[in-house]
């Protein structure tokens, strides 16, 4: 009896897709919008911003402590350091995960996201499913995503209701000493940065 | 600022997809059950010539005509719905706990389910769809007032407004305000002013001028 | 308001379910949908509160049906016909029937990545001391406006402690409505799951929110 | 559960609109949503506690945008599979194919008058004495179980006061999962509107809910 979150994309697609055609066509007529614009709008997302940004942040905070501290202090401006910055990440917050405590990051009220950092929400972040039990039963959602905590690790969960953006930063996995921070980079996964998963360990990039 | 989408009247209509396709799910369900014996063909037309024709509002109307001209059934109703309703041949299904709210000047008794849609079938018959709806369901405990602007009525300002969310098997039945105008009326002429919003408390009885 | 949107604590919807090597976009539409709200917002003129507001305010049963940028697709068509930018008719045909309304600015392929980049900062300067320190106990008004807020309804009547002072913010609740930003403290408030859930829920569970100053009472 | 069932407070359904003339049943099918749906309750396949349950557990989209009846028969189909009366072929058939038991006894139309009209009590003899007497203050608890419960979220965390002790009843979050009937003493609670909706509210709404023994706490 699964919600199925893809179903309602099929249905209707077309008619849907037939609506953006027109309105973009409008617009475009009218001059409000500049197609060019549209481009690189898409073409930015696609490519450009995304988890690897978040990834650059999590492997210096990992080598770096001046940095770390930085990013815990202040994390917008830490961020930006490394040229990341911008629409939905004016205010970020960096979460630090320890032994004793995991973070988890959702927005119940619609979908709000730490873009410059992260990229777009996957379809699941801003799924039902998600946004509903993020908050009531986070050790549920955990185990969707095959994670298991300890009983005793505190979890704190973040509703993003404001333009506060958040940003987890997982625990350095073992084994990992000596990495440089292009190779630390590779084991930060994007679910790792929202709470909703691990880094990987050294062996999966073997 | 956008006010709020005007969806009430689609919300129930919307349906029209799924028409075709419901009445041949439930036609495979009563084939099904039949054809295992579970239950027989008679009891369903029965159940549904019963609900259709013979329970209705009509009953809940004489409960509260006889309210109006009887001070002891009234006191009994007040006191105990239940009976003093069965003694007039009505209860059982959806009626086996009845609670009589009567209104006062000062007091406006309304009646919902926000959970699913309980209802004194006994007394009132199948409720209507506007009951059943997401947007009655889910304003009637948090804006009465709003709710009844829906249905045309206003009430003065200081007019308390008791809602009761039908939430276990008790179930409600509101004894409006008899009319102005209608003393020495029989109990069978006042019934027909008790309309069956009336006694769910979204609407009057009727003045004696709508029935000339 | 208390829409379809504000879904914390509901059950029913089963469980997440992540997509192995999810695309940014699904199909061609949501991505022409995503660069059009972000590129006619600016034409529009109307502020992120705004957006979020046109995009809860529709009957739940429709909110919890459609997809994400069906939501963000059909928020930007109301905020247009609002506006009068665009009519039914014109979307309807697919082609211009009246002349363009004059705009203050439109956005421009050049300008992309610097708007992009400087983002749309909402905090404001304030000569206002902040009301509550970090520590303080504090409950969530129990408040049910009808209009656009960000106090969701799981914290409502709940006592929490204030984690940090973030600083003064652009007040969604105005802004939506096109009031003005009056901006106002900001809080992150955490919340024990055992008082949001009840004496059953996960003692290892907290939960924090961001909340302005007027969502907030002294405990 | 905290189901789309659960829908008092929301905003965004719409105005009330009332049909005029409404017949009681819109299409052939409803009637036979509707008898089909008393006939399994009085052949005991199921108690009614279990069926709403059932009923709220639904998706809340496929909840929200399902008809009243539509509701009945998806319910009715999940009853049927999930008590072992039908197979997902037979649905899709509209026919009986597995070899099924004999049912114990068919529900004939000479039960109809008894379906109707004989009273099927809810009310037990108590088990010990009520808690609360009329004029205590309570509190509904805060909880948030995810089996079946009758005590709308609406309520949950705020102070009423006992307006009547009705009976002791049968307890719906034991009996829609089938771990017997366990009666407990039921009241009518009156809550403010103020302690409800907040200090924005209409003064002079009061909201009463039946409410078991188990659902309340001294405040």
């Amino acid at each position: 009896m699964a919600y199925d979150q893809h179903d309602h994309d099929r249905f209707e697609l077309s008619e849907t897709q037939l609506r953006v055609r027109a309105l973009e066509t409008v617009l475009t007529e009218k001059g409000y919008v500049d197609p060019a614009a549209l481009d690189l709008l898409i073409e930015t997302y696609e490519t450009k911003v995304g988890p690897h940004n978040g990834a650059r942040v999590v492997a210096k905070a990992w080598t770096d402590p001046a940095y770390r501290a930085r990013l815990f202090k202040e994390a917008t401006s830490a961020i930006a350091e490394l040229g990341y910055a911008g629409r939905q990440g004016e205010h970020i917050v960096a979460l630090e995960n320890t032994p004793k405590r995991h973070n988890m990051v959702v927005c119940t009220l619609c979908s709000c996201y730490p873009w410059p950092v992260l990229g777009l929400p996957p379809v699941w972040y801003k799924s039902a499913p998600y946004r509903s039990r993020a908050v009531a039963d986070p050790r549920g959602v955990l185990k969707d995503f095959g994670i298991t905590l300890p009983k005793d690790t505190e979890i704190r969960v973040w509703d993003s209701t404001s333009e506060i953006r958040y940003l987890v930063v997982p625990m350095r996995p073992p084994g990992t000493e000596g990495w440089n921070e292009d190779k630390l980079a590779e084991l930060v996964t994007r679910d790792s940065m929202i709470g909703a998963g691990l880094p990987k360990s050294p062996k999966d990039v073997k | 600022m956008a006010h709020a989408h005007n969806h009430g009247h689609d919300f129930h209509h919307e349906h029209g997809s799924e028409l075709s396709e419901m009445q041949l799910r439930t036609r495979a369900i009563e084939t099904i059950l039949l054809e295992k014996g579970y239950i027989e063909q008679a009891a369903i037309d029965e159940l549904i010539e019963t609900y259709e024709k013979k329970i209705g509002p009509r009953n809940g109307a004489q409960v509260v005509a006889k309210a109006w001209v009887d001070p002891k059934f009234r006191k009994w109703l007040l006191e105990d719905g239940t009976a003093a309703i069965g003694s007039l041949g009505f209860g059982g299904r959806s009626g086996n706990h009845l609670v009589a709210l009567e209104n006062t000047p000062l007091l406006h008794n309304m009646v919902v389910c926000t959970l699913c849609s309980c209802y004194p079938w006994a007394v009132l018959g199948l409720p209507p769809l506007w009951y059943k709806s997401a947007p009655y369901r889910s304003r009637a405990v948090a804006d009465p007032r709003g709710v009844l602007k829906d249905f045309g009525i206003e009430l003065p300002k200081d007019t308390e407004i008791r809602v009761w969310d039908s939430t276990a098997e008790l179930r409600y039945m509101v004894v409006p305000m008899r009319p102005a105008g209608t003393e020495g009326w029989s109990e069978e002429k006042l019934a027909d002013l008790v309309t069956r919003d009336s006694m769910i408390g979204t609407g009057f009885p009727k003045s004696p001028k709508d029935l000339k | 308001m208390n829409g379809g949107h504000d879904i914390g604590g509901m059950d029913g919807f089963g469980p997440v379910q992540p997509e192995p090597n999810e695309p940014v976009f699904h199909s061609q539409w949501e991505k022409r949908a995503f660069a059009l709200t972000l590129a006619a917002g600016v034409a529009g003129g109307w502020n992120i509160d705004m957006s979020r507001f046109a995009r809860e305010n529709r009957p739940p049963n429709e909110y919890l049906t459609m997809s994400y940028y069906q939501i963000w697709f059909a928020a930007l068509e109301a905020m247009l016909k609002e506006r009068a930018l665009v009519s039914d008719d014109e979307i309807a045909a697919g082609q211009t029937l009246k002349a363009p309304k004059p705009v203050s600015c439109i956005l421009k392929a050049d300008d992309v990545a610097r708007v992009l980049y400087h983002g749309d900062p909402t905090e404001r300067e304030t000569k206002t001391k902040p009301a509550f320190k970090a520590g303080d106990r504090v409950r969530a008004k129990m408040m049910n406006p009808v209009t656009h807020t960000r106090l969701p309804r799981y914290v409502r009547g709940h006592l929490g402690t204030i984690d940090r002072v973030i600083g003064c913010h652009v007040f969604p609740d105005s802004n939506a409505a096109g009031a003005g930003e009056n901006p106002q403290w900001l809080y992150t408030v955490r919340f024990d799951g055992g008082e949001l859930w009840g004496a059953d829920a996960d003692p290892s569970v907290t939960v924090s929110v961001d909340a302005w100053e007027p969502y907030l009472l002294p405990a | 559960m905290n189901g789309a069932a659960d829908m008092g407070g929301m905003h965004g359904f719409g105005p009330v609109v009332p049909e005029k003339n409404e017949p009681v049943f819109h299409e052939e099918w409803e009637g036979h949503s509707f008898a089909l749906n008393i006939v399994t309750g009085v052949a005991n396949l199921w108690n009614i506690d279990a069926f709403r349950f059932k009923r709220e557990s639904l998706p809340p989209p496929e909840y929200l945008n399902l008809s009243y009846y539509g509701l009945w028969t998806r319910t009715l189909e999940l009853m049927m599979l999930e008590y072992g009366i039908a197979t997902p072929e037979e649905l899709k058939a509209g026919h009986a194919i597995a070899p099924f038991k004999q049912a114990p006894r068919a529900v004939t139309a000479a039960d109809c008058d008894n379906m109707v009209r004989c009273a099927r009590p809810f009310s037990r003899p108590a088990p010990g004495p009520a808690l609360f007497k009329v004029g205590d203050k309570v509190r509904a608890k805060n909880m948030h179980p995810k089996h079946h419960t009758r005590l709308p979220r609406y309520t949950r965390g705020h102070v009423g006061e006992i307006a009547r002790i009705v009976g002791c009843h049968v307890f719906p979050d034991s009996n829609a999962s089938n771990l017997g009937e366990d009666p407990h003493w039921l009241y009518t609670v009156r809550f403010d509107g103020h302690e409800l909706w907040g200090a924005d509210s209409d003064p002079k709404v009061r909201v009463c809910i039946e409410a078991w023994e188990p659902y309340l706490e001294k405040p």
